[in-house]
């Protein structure tokens, strides 16, 4: 057992941090979205550390709940590509053939095409909404998993084990999913943590947009673009936010890298 | 790439003295230079520095003789107007009626694709009946006509413009032509315009040189922009920032009526709205002077109903108008009674709706989230949605949704515009502008009498007693008339600023400030 | 690889990226009929509308032509060179896009060329000093990089740079190369941000992997200098180098649009906001084919980049 | 032989003495009684210093301080100029880490201690000096030809990044690759367009560039054919000679070294277990470890009834810590043994300890420096890490050979006819008409050159590869197109024929226990799958039944093949394919594998196709032969004629390229 990386160690920590504000939100700041018309936008002060947005809502407990809104999104994303990933990229990769070649053709074209220019026309064109925004960041993501995943079969398919089991006459299925997944499902993980952390910032970019979550959500995106105008007399609405976000996505890329550089090296060490 | 015209001092003056060029950001950006070809209210901002129209609206909100030194009616269906003698177009050519007549046809003409097309509508015939004198003839006496004519939906240009350049008007190789103190010598849609003097301007010298107005859409940038010295004045300051423009040294802020109104409408043909109770409890759930202080900072002004009192100019006096504002009915922030209406209602247990609005107005979204709030507590759970503003107008054309947030930019002084648009059965229907639905034929019979009438204070009457009977009925709860604020960087004054600062040739206003 | 295959292999990539075309072409226009909203309403706003201004304006448009009608008379013209004219500024597409193609290129190609600049050569000294404080340094900028959104950046760098330091102008995009220059740098420098954090991660990881190899074990023991076998793996670190480089161009052309709203700069990235809020349909379709023939440009390039680089795809070797 | 070993064992001092090399005349008689007292390098009285051109290490210990492991402990060794010494050993022995420590090129995070001398200078301490060594002083040709060059650098620019600063490379180049034999026009080439012999003569030439006195090569012909590998080391001994160069090779194969160098250092756990001249300890092994060693090694000239096999495998250095490495495995261990680390030590100068030139011994390959008796004779001073070095038994007399079984002339189960494949893009077929049959409980060999097909056939036969023509007939139904077969008749194929692959590595599941694997695979073969099945099917492979639970990531290489071979045999298949099933593993336990094989062959009467390249594995297995060139069969016949009198002059060549660990191999 090596020692934790400090990095690693902190990247847990602040996901931690961010799944607990996720999970307990409706009891940590029940009322996150109260607004204080009277008391409008201030800066840090008593009671508001890190002060209040224009309708007078704390900006700490809307960051506290915007984990909420903003976490299960991209995680949606991140799950749904691997899902779609592991579906289209272990058939492509293990049986070969016209699947893979149709695998294939469609993971090009979505790779012509600019996920993030895409999501705007889609979402911008059908009027945004976050389920939406989801979806189609969710099929944007899918290539990129099929190949990773496709890859990684790949690499498996002729290794000894899998010819064994096919020498025993196990059904394709049954390689697949017993032999062939549970050694590329490693790699899988880590790129969905990579996938997690881009659709994390994605839809953040979406939300500034105006075509992510709706209005007055507690999102971080939204957060930080409703108060963007506000740079000047609260920064903090601004800066914590966009802090919030970079640093979740931060720590998931940290987490993902050190999952590929584990893997890397069990592949190497063998 | 932008030419301006060879010798000119450099760009952006020196420290010393009036600077030669003003630059200007808008909050949005065109795409048209022609204002009939695009929704947008900053369309008028550039093209009335170029164009003017027949009748110009004074400060007090009264027609002013512009492009026409004088006009009369002479029956309730004929407008005569006279031309000023000695106007020339920016490129040099005079001012004929000829040229005022094609620029009334291209909006007037059957098949007009012209966005101004609606308010020609009654136009039975537009004719030269002198050098200098236009002749409109109406199918229905309509007193509001007379505001046709102004520069919310007529700006003149030429004839052989027109011929010369067809669909180009606008663009960036069309441009625009007119008789006003500045003409466009560059044009990047969605980035900038460049304008440089008429000095052939009837109503004299413009005081700068060249004008560049910049589309900067980001709010933050275009504060950071005033801050760092690279804009002079600055359109439509959203109110929320109102304070962070006010504490940038040397810029002066100066807030006026924008004639906007926001007001909720109601679909009463769709239920539960159709129940009287139902709005009227929603309408008691709106904390309009809440919203005012906090979404606006207190720059805007609680609606009581459609027009703002100080579109009333030439129609009634401003105590008529109080007198007549103090007898609508109003439906006050109390939640209490707000419960009582719901539980009188065909829905005493609530119910959900959704309610849009569009990007460009995060206002009408904090002040929707601050009624969804409200509503929340009487059993009623409205979702906010913001949406781009097309499809937001789409929606509005639609009539499909049970709840709006309407938002009108009046283009004319005349109270009439929106109270006939919002109130009167003719508009309702598809695509129509009464999106409340609202049909009283009651009022919808004041309204078409108020359309004939001769008499001002008639019209008046006949209007004021319109929109008393349509409050009981509550179709509309309107929130608030807006007022936009203007930051001038130091080195740009304005002696007079109103509602009507920007309807006609704004620049030439401006002075210099020491 | 001879004139021959080189032919072939552009023939390849061209039917290739035309079926990416049409396919796109079809669905931008399906997807805008799907879209709430319509042209004369969005022309007309909230104004009222006379029915017959709505039929004018339908039947100049042909928006009352079926669907696969609009369609085909709009791949009709695009197939002859014309795309048509925009319903929003009444300008021919071709022009518009002309118009904003340099500043997003321009943008494009400083953020990259920053981009390379700082991510290569931060990859290259977390890879030669791995595992110490100075490649962890390399390391979390790097992921922090790739973990802030660009228009959070040029928030960021405007408040900083253009507000409080005054460096840089904050909008715009100025006149004359200097100017322009100088106007790009802050939007460049934000579209950046990310390309940095994945150019540091590949190249790091590129020449991490290198370094162990057989062959620069090899040429140390022939006592080869630091600087030759420092240019052995970074020539072989190339490819995947170059496979970052291309997906970042792509990234980065997505990018623009948040920058160009962030900096009210008037590239294609803003156009596509407007021209799709707005149904603008020619517009959007030039669009979509000119970014994905862009993209397809980019890959290409990327891959001529493998071939300059690796003489086993040059000469037709299999690379092991 | 025996009355030469009472030769006393000289006492030893603790710390080890280290070998010693040329310029010292009087060591040789003396026993080295002075070791460990003077550095080698100081050593004076040297004419013209010729042994400070080459290594002297002391001591030298390595160790990975993040996880306090030691991997080298206390090898000293000197090598003088013109001399050639075999670094042997199993995999993990610790070859590779003494000669990049040496080098100062160890791999990340692990850190040598101990004194190095190279061309007389003190390097251990001095980085700078040692990175100025490199190339002009020392060199190294690594293993792998495939990987040493830079992909995508033209061949003579390579070898003339190595030049000294100032030398003409347009001469140069040429020059060097002539002295590798190659032609000039080689340097305008790219490794990719190079055959693997080539790219390490190649390889060759970039490292002689500098113009080294010390040349170090890690297995530099492993990963080539038996008779390329034969050609680079004549080519790379007739350099050294010419060169006159201190020569380094690191080789797994006792064998080989016999036959390329003059003195041979045996390495076990990370340590040295024996030293001696090659022809020295080719006649006599002072440790049981270098013993057990070549008794693993199969002859290529006889077949042996059983090869003998020591149990278990090579440790991790730290595992054996603090007493003898090799006690656990030793067959003559006793209770000293475990108490402390023997110290190498001199055990008696040898067969040539008192030899005067000219009285040649038993080898007569042996090379001799002229004129210099003396230095050949400390060379060929023993030194042993065994307690009882002196005491060992007589190394027992070479097992006769046994004739292989009659041929069987039953039905064939397997039956392959004019079978033909070519891979798209190839330029030739990797199979071209490849005929054979296996008779029941028969043992067919196949053996050819890398690239000959065996692989493919195998593949084919299998039914992993889909042949372009050609029948294979599987216990008489036809096997040719397993996708056009009906599932019954391929789960009736599948087991009458199962496989065991090369690599022990990728073989197993790693995500799957050993355990799950083996009741998966009884399952398939439609036997019960109870965890008694399991441990009984784990027995039959020489396994405890405790390892079921086990991952193959906790698994040695030997025990990994051996649960691969396991799995192929749970339903007692009538064919088992073999495909190199020993290539990757250390001698000991290659014999063991081998001995395994036969062992269930025996008692399942099972046939096996094994494919091998190697001559001498195939001899102890196999009854039959086919010989492969280029996908074609050149020879067949029972394995004691093809062997011994080939008819082929493919087959010929490849009888020569075995290295029989006598001198003159290499002629
Ligand atoms: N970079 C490293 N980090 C940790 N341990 C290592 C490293 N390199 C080698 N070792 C360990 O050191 C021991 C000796 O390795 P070495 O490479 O010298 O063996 P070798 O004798 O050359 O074997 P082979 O015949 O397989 O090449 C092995 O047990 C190996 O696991
Ligand atoms: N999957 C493949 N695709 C293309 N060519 C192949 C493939 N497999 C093998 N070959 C080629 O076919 C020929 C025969 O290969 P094969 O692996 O059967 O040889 P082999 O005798 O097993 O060699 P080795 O001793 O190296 O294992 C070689 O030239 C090889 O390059
Ligand atoms: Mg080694
Ligand atoms: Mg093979
Ligand atoms: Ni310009």
């Amino acid at each position: 057992m090596t020692r934790l990386p400090v990095s690693v160690a902190a990247a847990f920590a602040v996901l931690l941090a961010v799944a607990v504000a996720a999970v307990s939100a409706p009891w940590l700041v029940p009322d996150a979205t109260g607004q204080d018309l009277m008391l409008g936008i201030a800066g840090p002060g008593p009671g508001h550390p890190l002060g209040t947005d224009d309708l007078g809502r704390d900006v700490l407990q809307l960051l506290v709940a915007g984990a909420r809104t903003a976490v299960p999104g991209a995680l949606c994303v991140a799950v749904g590509s691997m899902l779609i990933g592991n579906l289209v990229g272990l058939p492509a990769g293990y049986l070969g053939g016209w699947v893979d070649a149709l695998a294939m053709r469609w993971a090009d074209l979505m790779f012509s095409l600019p996920a993030l220019l895409v999501a705007i026309v889609v979402a911008g064109v059908l009027g945004g909404g976050y389920g939406l925004a989801i979806a189609v960041l969710v099929v944007l993501f899918a290539p990129t998993d099929t190949r990773v995943v496709r890859g990684a079969v790949l690499e498996q398919r002729h290794r000894p084990y899998v010819e064994a089991a096919r020498l025993k006459n196990l059904s394709a299925w049954r390689i697949m999913t017993r032999h062939v997944w549970p050694n590329i499902a490693p790699v899988a993980l880590a790129n969905a943590f990579l996938n997690f952390a881009y659709a994390l910032v994605s839809l953040a970019s979406l939300s500034f947009l105006g075509l992510g979550v709706p209005a007055g959500s507690p999102d971080w995106g939204r957060t930080l673009s409703d108060n963007r105008t506000q740079l000047l007399a609260n920064p903090w609405a601004v800066i914590a936010p966009g802090l919030a976000i970079i640093a979740t996505a931060a720590a998931l890329n940290i987490v993902g890298d050190w999952l590929y550089e584990r893997v890397d090296r069990r592949g190497r060490a063998r | 790439g932008s030419t301006g015209p060879a010798g000119q001092g450099s760009p952006s003056g020196g420290a010393a003295g009036p600077r030669d060029v003003l630059r200007v950001a808008l909050p949005s950006s065109i795409s048209s230079l022609d204002a009939s070809k695009e929704a947008g209210i900053m369309n008028y901002v550039v093209a009335l520095l170029c164009q003017e129209a027949l009748v110009g609206v004074g400060q007090d909100g009264s027609l002013q003789p512009a492009l026409a030194e004088s006009w009369s009616r002479k029956d309730p269906k004929t407008y005569v107007y006279t031309i000023r003698g000695g106007v020339t177009f920016a490129d040099g050519t005079p001012l004929a009626a000829d040229d005022v007549v094609a620029s009334l046809d291209l909006h007037a003409k059957k098949g007009s694709t012209s966005a101004f097309a609606y308010a020609y509508a009654n136009v039975d015939k537009i004719e030269a009946s002198g050098p200098a004198e236009v002749t409109i003839t109406l199918k229905q006496p309509d007193a509001s006509f007379a505001w046709t004519p102004s520069p919310g939906t007529l700006l003149v240009t030429g004839r052989k413009f027109i011929e010369a350049t067809g669909q180009d008007i606008g663009t960036p190789t069309g441009k625009i032509l007119g008789t006003g103190p500045y003409k466009v010598t560059e044009f990047a849609p969605d980035s900038h315009v460049t304008l440089e003097r008429n000095d052939a301007w009837w109503g004299g010298k413009a005081p700068y040189r060249q004008i560049r107005l910049d589309f900067i859409p980001e709010e933050s940038t275009r504060l950071l922009a005033m801050r760092g010295g690279s804009v002079d004045v600055a359109l439509n300051v959203p109110a929320e920032q109102i304070d962070q423009w006010k504490a940038v040294p040397g810029v002066e802020l100066k807030t006026a009526s924008d004639r906007s109104l926001v007001t909720l409408a109601f679909n009463t043909a769709k239920k539960p709205w159709n129940d009287v109770h139902v709005r009227r409890a929603v309408a008691h759930a709106v904390d309009r002077e809440g919203i005012v202080r906090s979404v606006l900072r207190g720059h805007g002004q609680v609606a009581a109903t459609v027009p703002d009192p100080a579109q009333w100019g030439g129609v009634l006096g401003e105590a008529e108008v109080k007198s007549l504002y103090e007898s609508i009915p109003q439906y006050g922030f109390d939640l209490a009674q707000a419960r009582a209406e719901l539980a009188r209602s065909s829905v005493p247990g609530g119910f959900s709706d959704v309610l849009t609005y569009p990007g460009s107005g995060p206002q009408l979204g904090r002040a929707a989230l601050t009624l969804a709030q409200n509503l929340k507590t009487i059993g009623i759970t409205l979702e906010v949605k913001e949406v781009p503003l097309e499809q937001w107008i789409a929606e509005l054309g639609k009539h499909a949704s049970g709840i709006y947030l309407g938002w009108y930019f009046a283009t004319t002084g005349d109270p009439s515009e929106y109270v006939q648009q919002l109130l009167n059965s003719a508009y309702a229907g598809e695509n129509g502008s009464n999106i409340a639905e609202y049909d009283n034929p009651e009022v919808t019979g004041l309204l078409d009498r108020a359309k004939e009438a001769v008499e001002e204070a008639a019209r008046g009457k006949l209007l004021g007693e319109a929109l008393v009977k349509a409050a009981a009925d509550v179709p509309y709860q309107p929130l608030w008339w807006g007022e936009a604020a203007t930051a001038f960087g130091p080195g740009v004054g304005t002696g007079e600023f109103g509602p009507y600062f920007f309807v006609g040739p704004w620049a030439a206003k401006l002075s210099a400030r020491s | 690889m001879t004139g021959r295959s080189w032919g072939a292999f552009l023939l390849r990539r061209l039917a290739g990226t035309a079926v990416v075309v049409a396919l796109l072409s079809v669905g931008v226009f399906g997807l805008l009929y799907l879209a709430p909203g319509s042209v004369q309403q969005t022309l007309l706003g909230t104004r009222p509308a006379t029915p017959e201004t709505i039929a004018a304006i339908q039947a100049r448009y042909h928006l009352n032509d079926p669907l696969p009608v609009q369609y085909l008379s709009w791949l009709g013209g695009a197939v002859r060179g014309d795309l048509g004219t925009s319903i929003r500024t009444g300008t021919p597409v071709a022009d518009t896009l002309g118009q904003r193609l340099p500043l997003t290129l321009a943008l494009t190609g400083y953020g990259t060329l920053l981009a390379v600049l700082a991510g290569i050569p931060l990859g290259v000294v977390g890879a030669l000093r791995r595992g110490r404080a100075t490649d962890r340094l390399v390391v979390t900028a790097g992921v922090v990089g790739l973990s802030a959104p660009p228009f959070a950046v040029g928030l960021l760098l405007l408040v900083v740079f253009a507000a409080w330091l005054g460096w840089f102008p904050v909008y715009g995009t100025g006149e004359g190369f200097a100017d322009q220059v100088l106007h790009l740098t802050l939007p460049a420098a934000a579209l950046a941000g990310g390309a940095v954090g994945m150019l540091v991660r590949f190249s790091r990881a590129a020449l991490i992997r290198e370094l162990e190899q057989d062959y620069v074990v090899f040429a140390r023991a022939r006592g080869l200098g630091g600087a030759a076998v420092l240019g052995y793996a970074l020539r072989n670190s190339l490819v995947p180098i170059l496979t970052a480089a291309g997906l970042i161009v792509t990234g980065m052309l997505a990018g623009t649009v948040l920058v160009e709203v962030t900096f009210a700069l008037p590239g294609l990235g803003s156009l596509l906001v407007d021209s799709v809020t707005f149904k603008d349909v020619p517009v959007v379709q030039a669009l979509a084919l000119l970014l994905t023939l862009l993209i397809a440009a980019v890959n290409l390039l990327v891959d001529v980049g493998y071939s300059a680089v690796d003489p086993r795809v040059r000469l037709g070797g299999r690379a092991s | 032989m025996g009355e030469r070993e009472s030769g006393a064992a000289g006492p030893s001092q603790a710390g080890g003495p280290a070998v010693r090399s040329g310029g010292r005349p009087r060591a040789a008689g003396s026993g080295s009684r002075e070791g460990g007292q003077s550095g080698p390098g100081e050593s004076g009285g040297r004419g013209g210093g010729r042994s400070g051109a080459g290594i002297a290490v002391e001591g030298l210990t390595v160790r990975q301080p993040a996880t306090g492991r030691t991997l080298l402990s206390e090898v000293s060794f000197e090598v003088a100029p013109g001399e050639s010494v075999a670094i042997v050993g199993e995999s993990g022995s610790g070859k590779s880490l003494t000669v990049r420590a040496v080098l100062g090129l160890l791999p990340r995070g692990l850190e040598a201690a101990g004194k190095v001398r190279i061309a007389g200078e003190r390097v251990d301490d001095d980085p700078r000096t040692r990175a100025r060594q490199r190339g002009g002083v020392v060199s190294l040709l690594m293993q792998d030809p495939f990987t040493l060059l830079n992909p995508l650098r033209r061949a003579g620019r390579q070898i003339a990044d190595g030049l000294p600063r100032g030398a003409d490379a347009a001469a140069e180049v040429p020059r060097l690759l002539a002295e590798v034999g190659l032609p000039a026009d080689v340097a305008g080439r790219y490794p990719f367009q190079l055959s693997g012999g080539m790219r390490q003569r190649v390889g060759l030439a970039a490292a002689l560039a500098g113009g080294p006195r010390v040349l170090l090569a890690d297995e530099p012909t492993t990963a080539l054919d038996a008779t390329t590998q034969r050609e680079v080391l004549a080519l790379v001994r007739r350099v050294q000679r010419e060169r006159d160069m201190a020569f380094v090779l690191i080789t797994h194969d006792l064998r080989l070294a016999f036959s390329t160098c003059d003195r041979v250092m045996v390495m076990y756990a990370g340590r040295i277990m024996e030293v001696g001249g090659a022809a020295a300890v080719r006649e006599e092994q002072l440790h049981p470890y270098t013993r057990a060693l070549l008794a693993a090694e199969p002859p290529a000239d006889r077949r042996l009834a059983v090869i003998p096999a020591v149990a278990g495998s090579v440790p991790a250095h730290d595992a054996v810590r603090g007493r003898c490495a090799f006690a656990d495995r030793c067959a003559l261990v006793v209770a000293e043994c475990r108490a402390g680390a023997p110290a190498l030590r001199v055990v008696g100068h040898g067969p040539y300890a008192s030899a005067v030139p000219g009285e040649a011994g038993p080898s007569a390959g042996l090379p001799a420096v002229p004129g210099e008796a003396g230095l050949s004779a400390v060379r060929d001073a023993r030194l042993s890490a065994c307690l009882r070095a002196a005491e060992l038994p007589a190394p027992p007399a070479p097992e006769p050979g046994v004739a292989p079984p009659l041929p069987v002339t039953a039905d064939p189960v397997l039956r392959v006819r004019d079978l033909r494949r070519t891979f798209a893009g190839a330029r030739r077929p990797a199979l071209a008409g490849v005929s054979l049959s296996v008779a029941p409980g028969e043992v067919v060999g196949v053996v050819g050159e890398s690239g000959s097909g065996k692989t493919t056939l195998a593949r084919c036969v299998a039914g992993l590869e889909r042949p372009d023509s050609g029948t294979i007939l599987l216990g008489g139904a036809d096997c040719s197109d397993y996708g056009r077969m009906g599932r019954g008749a391929v789960r009736q194929a599948r087991r009458t024929a199962q496989m065991i692959f090369q690599d022990p590595y990728s073989t197993l599941n790693p995500a799957r226990t050993v355990g799950a694997a083996l009741a998966e695979a009884l399952r398939a073969d439609g036997r019960p799958a109870a965890p008694g099945d399991v441990a009984r099917l784990l027995e039959s492979v020489g396994l405890g039944r405790d390892m079921a639970g086990m991952r193959p990531a906790g698994l040695s290489g030997g025990e990994r093949q051996r649960v691969a071979i396991a799995r192929a045999v749970a339903g007692e298949p009538r064919l088992l394919i073999c495909d190199e099933p020993v290539s990757a593993l250390d001698v000991s336990v290659q014999a063991q594998i081998l001995g395994l094989l036969a062992e269930l062959r025996e008692r399942l009467s099972m046939a096996m196709l094994f494919i091998t390249h190697d001559l001498a594995v195939v001899r102890q297995i196999a009854d039959r032969l086919y010989v492969l060139e280029a996908g074609e069969c050149v020879e067949a016949g029972p394995a004691g004629q093809v062997l011994d009198a080939p008819a082929h002059p493919y087959t010929r060549a490849l009888l020569a390229s075995v290295p029989d660990g006598s001198g003159g191999w290499l002629a």
